[in-house]
């Protein structure tokens, strides 16, 4: 595990993240709040208490630069820069969502911010994103890809193959593990041999960093260093960013196998309050923070009202998208 | 109905949970029989459909880590060592990921082996469309295993069926695939108040659950329950469906369906999932070739649309085949 | 015969070695293709076809680690940045091991992005029984992927074919699944000398390949040469089968099919492989259903056993449909 | 890399095992000019060069353990005691082959000597192995299980999906990986991010012991010790073997991208030939091994002429073992 310097994040830089971090709180209290009163199907995984990863990793990337995520990537694909109402769209199944409606809330996609998808399959995208570091190393782009997974996608076969694959072919990836200590109900240490994630890298050749995933700053910090790596030739990176998922697994999910007093030891260390003290201490005024919720929240309350006023898709529309003609 | 009721005390029960209630009947039947996926256990699964087995069966019942693969091999290789496995694969879509296992190990260890072993290992999978869940949690899988020979598939459309077929499935010494049609959760049935063998349902006896005279409508898990909407609605016209659920595909009971064809002549059979490589077709090609001469119409394929299924509500609800697009047909198939 | 032949030169060449030239034809006109797979490079190939590319094309030519799920992952990925990546997987039976990335990735990518991006990969694979390399060695997987929305399937039985057809592959926008019969390898024919787009195969257009009155034999890869062959058995007896190559799968030409039935009026569906979920089962009901009124005789399905592909030869040979049991079915039928 | 104790070997029990290399050796020779005459089809990979990986493993197991191995699976399978002639018959693809010729050359199996089988897809098998351990685990057996697999194969899939699984249930599994240099033609640098591949055990919380694999004692003693971790529930163990293929990959390979001197420096140090010096060290004649050695080439010609002279699978055989009715 490598020392990760901090500290490097002016206070502009700073206010903007903790605005898209308040955004993507935002929007997931409100897509939460949908689920409950059944305007959308199927099944939703929200991002509540991981945002400071999305947000310190995408704000290490520049254009060009390319996301895989999971089916919890509402985050991800928003701190990309995807437009809050097209997303909110696609959760609602809507003609002028991301994708079309066709996708969903486990799809949102935004190829034209590198947004290359969210994937409903554990691990499926993480060769993805290798792939597309191949093509940046074959075209000499510099672009360098993050994919974002969770500690339970550690256990399946496709994590190996993309991290060896990266690793032997020195690929410009960053393998964003989201350890939020949960598969979806099991705890880590009843599906993990060693619940070291970190220390896996060495198997693959790459240097590891853990870092306090509900530290923006710090989660930036190991991005910068591992996008530096990545750009100039010199191969991926591990980044285990130590987290919590604030909500259960999905809508349906009590959490009740949380021990006590685990979510309050956590929501006391919540991304946002640590960013506001962090803020805080570079001399931003309470109330500054407090107005930039409130316009972040509204915001993106008139992006969900705009997806909701939008037509649903016309049921022949099913038949476009498959193939190119 | 093929089930043997008997006077039994019953008790109501959903679709979702007479899956535990068959899981445990035959994990307390038979102490070879073990249980191992992906949250089953202490969560009582994702969709909370095998709750109270760890508690009541120990280490019997098994979380693994998100392995697909290694769950289906892990079953065989327990298999192989005498045990009776049953592994869940969460959604059936996520047979993809041990497609391999499934198709090159489970459904070829006995026949490579030259018969050597028997592999009874069960493999449940919560199956198809109609809930919302987009391209990847939602597809009618059990179509992927048609060309794999070496694996048995049931596709319980009912309470009973589920109840019976899945009890069934663990105690064949075959492998068998069973899919579990996430839309009918809440469907409602009842089983024996205690352990009942007279409840099993036997793997590869179709259902013919009602008779009709002018056109034989075949249909599985959530078509069966719209075909039976369409024979209502053709009844009211004066023509008659006989609707028949197969309820397995491999081994598939071709005999009740050709008995029905000698009455009505016409074939329709109801397909969820793109048409082409699907056990409808397969149906199909079955009684044109070899019972050509019972036909006097075009055997119909009803089937979804050749595209993934797509997430939002109203493509979904059209990819899917309906009642009255069913009843439509029959009616232009009684005039051909 | 669709193929446009041009007065342009041309050379003898094998389906084994017109693999590599087709690559490098495609590799030398488009600098975005790319090649990668196991022993593809340094090695020339496990069945060396695809020799000399990576000498020629350097680094857009990779060997990979065995791992199939991040073969097809990163073709995905590097086709999402631009490039047209050609992935091998060494045998198609192996196909099981990604079937993950083929169908819920490759196969929906563009679906379920609403149409954002196009996503050219082409999947080359090794295919088909009849050389004895056993049950997992051995299968014809073109079956598997019919009832996967979203690949186009090209399934070449000659020289030119290949070569076209591959060439084709690689220039479409889709993802397509390459099948090359291990079988077929030392089968010789004639490309052009240079470079030539005129002998581009176009996918979705079938080849008929040899034309008649009473029947139709439609067959790939294998049995379209043991069904030419049962035809010149026919001949003997005064029989004249027409012949039809599809040659693609997916898009399937229908429409030649169904123009020759209407002279023949039989049909007979030549398939390597497992009857049930196959494309034969799936074009004998196609033609049921929309041309029922065409057919004067049952149509029949020609198949593989429903076992696993054996390892001994004379088991493996019987499990291959061969010519003379192709004639005496179209005897019967003729007769009908 | 745990620390091996060697020379716990009896002289006899030493002969025993050489006695068993030889066959395997002169086995392999026989189905190499067998396959140089067409006698067999399809593809064959043989295990000259890698004798003492399975005579040493297999001999520390006890009845009732089993293993499972790959398409080169021979000696593995004979090692474990697999009849010579009826292993012979099914390569041949006679009736009376150990699978009555439906599998192979890929796929020796005879499970009355816990011999679970050969897999032809690379890494297919080590969950199997996993699984026969869970069983014994849930029954109380004791037997351990070990699974035989190569270098190219740690970079699959499967590979960490049963090292993981193993080592979080503790299951009685022998990782046997054999690292013979080369996947199929590609040398392992080529292909694996890390090449110290018994380091990646750590990643599965278990021991990883290195050992000579051309050293049947060096392998016997990691194995040993193995199974004494695994019979008493502490978990599985990763053995890498260094050995050598003395042969192509396949049939058809020349095994030209070798570097020169490579394979003259592997035949120095050929396993049948330690261990010769291992037991003349023991005062074992020279006399003796050439006759042992000659009395095995004899036996196993002898078990080739029989298997020969078998009858073929008649063709309607294809219909039998599939399902069990
Ligand atoms: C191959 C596959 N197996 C299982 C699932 C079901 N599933 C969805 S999320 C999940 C848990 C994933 O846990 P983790 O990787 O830690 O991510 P988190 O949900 O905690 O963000 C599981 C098992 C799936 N989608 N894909
Ligand atoms: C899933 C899969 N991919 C590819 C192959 C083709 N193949 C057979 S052997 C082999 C090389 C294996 O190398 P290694 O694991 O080192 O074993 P070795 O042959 O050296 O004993 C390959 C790529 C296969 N059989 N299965
Ligand atoms: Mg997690
Ligand atoms: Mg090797």
């Amino acid at each position: 595990m490598t020392a990760v310097q901090t500290e490097t994040v002016t206070r502009d830089r700073l206010l903007e993240m903790q605005r898209r971090m308040c955004e993507i709180r935002a929007f997931e209290d409100i897509v939460k709040d949908w689920f409950s009163r059944a305007l959308v199907r199927g099944s939703t995984h929200l991002y509540q208490g991981q945002e400071a990863v999305a947000v310190g990793i995408t704000s290490a990337l520049r254009r060009g630069d390319t996301t895989t995520c999971t089916y919890r990537g509402h985050g991800t694909v928003l701190a990309q820069g995807a437009p809050l109402d097209r997303s909110f769209g696609e959760i609602l199944g809507k003609a002028n969502g991301l994708c079309g409606g066709k996708g969903g809330s486990m799809h949102l996609a935004d190829l034209s911010v590198g947004a290359l998808g969210s994937f409903a399959i554990v691990g499926a995208h993480l060769p993805i994103s290798v792939g597309a570091a191949w093509a940046s190393q074959l075209l000499g782009t510099g672009a360098v890809s993050a994919t974002f997974f969770g500690d339970g996608a550690a256990n399946i076969g496709t994590f190996h193959e993309a991290l060896n694959l990266a690793g032997v072919w020195k690929l410009p990836v960053l393998f964003v593990l989201e350890n939020n200590l949960y598969g979806e109900y099991s705890p880590i240490t009843t599906t993990t041999a060693n619940p070291e994630l970190v220390d896996r890298a060495a198997a693959y050749g790459m240097p590891g960093l853990r870092v306090d995933g509900n530290d923006v700053v710090a989660v930036f910090d190991a991005a910068a260093s591992a996008v530096a790596r990545g750009r100039s030739g010199q191969g991926p990176t591990l980044i285990e960013a130590m987290t919590y998922r604030q909500s259960g697994h999905s809508r349906s999910d009590p959490a009740k196998y949380r021990p006590a007093g685990e979510l309050e030891g956590w929501l006391a260390r919540d991304p946002l309050t640590v960013a506001e003290r962090r803020l805080h201490d570079m001399g931003v005024e309470t109330a500054e923070l407090d107005r930039l919720r409130a316009d972040a929240e509204a915001k993106v309350r008139r992006a969900a009202e705009r997806a909701l006023s939008w037509p649903e898709p016309r049921p022949e529309d099913r038949f476009e998208d498959l193939w190119v003609h | 109905m093929t089930t043997t009721m008997t006077a039994a005390a019953t008790v109501d029960i959903n679709y979702r949970k007479v899956i535990a209630r068959a899981l445990a009947d035959e994990l307390a039947t038979d102490t070879k029989v073990v249980f191992l996926g992906e949250d089953v256990g202490a969560a009582g699964g994702a969709f909370k459909s095998t709750e109270g087995l760890k508690q009541r069966f120990g280490d019997r019942v098994r979380d693994t880590p998100i392995s697909e693969q290694a769950i289906i091999g892990a079953a065989v290789g327990a298999a192989l060592m005498g045990l009776r496995p049953v592994a869940e694969i969460m959604f059936a879509d996520f047979a993809g990921v041990c497609f391999d296992q499934l198709v090159n190990t489970l459904a070829k260890y006995r026949y490579t082996s030259g018969g050597q072993a028997r592999v009874p290992v069960t493999v449940r999978m919560a199956n198809g469309a109609g809930a919302g869940f987009g391209p990847q949690h939602s597809q009618p899988a059990e179509n992927w295993f048609l060309n794999i020979p070496g694996l048995k598939i049931v596709v319980p459309g009912t309470v009973e069926d589920m109840y019976g077929l899945l009890r069934s499935a663990i105690r064949d010494d075959n492998p068998v695939l069973v899919f579990e049609h996430k839309n009918l959760f809440a469907l409602k049935g009842r089983v024996p108040a205690e352990p009942d063998d007279a409840y099993l349902v036997p793997i590869g006896e179709a259902d013919v659950v009602r008779t009709g005279q002018d056109v034989t409508i075949v249909a599985t898990q959530q078509m069966r329950h719209r075909a039976l909407e369409a024979a209502d609605q053709l009844a009211a016209t004066g023509v008659t469906a006989e609707v028949i659920d197969p309820r397995t595909l491999v081994p598939f009971d071709l005999k009740t369906v050709v008995q029905s064809l000698r009455k009505t002549s016409r074939l329709v059979v109801v397909q969820e999932g793109p048409p082409d490589g699907g056990w409808g077709a397969t149906l199909i090609a079955s009684i044109s070739s070899h019972h050509f001469e019972l036909l006097d119409a075009p055997p119909t394929l009803i089937a979804s649309d050749p595209v993934p299924v797509p997430y939002s509500t109203p493509m979904e609800d059209a990819w899917l085949p309906d009642a009255s697009r069913i009843a439509a047909v029959v009616l232009q198939l009684v005039r051909f």
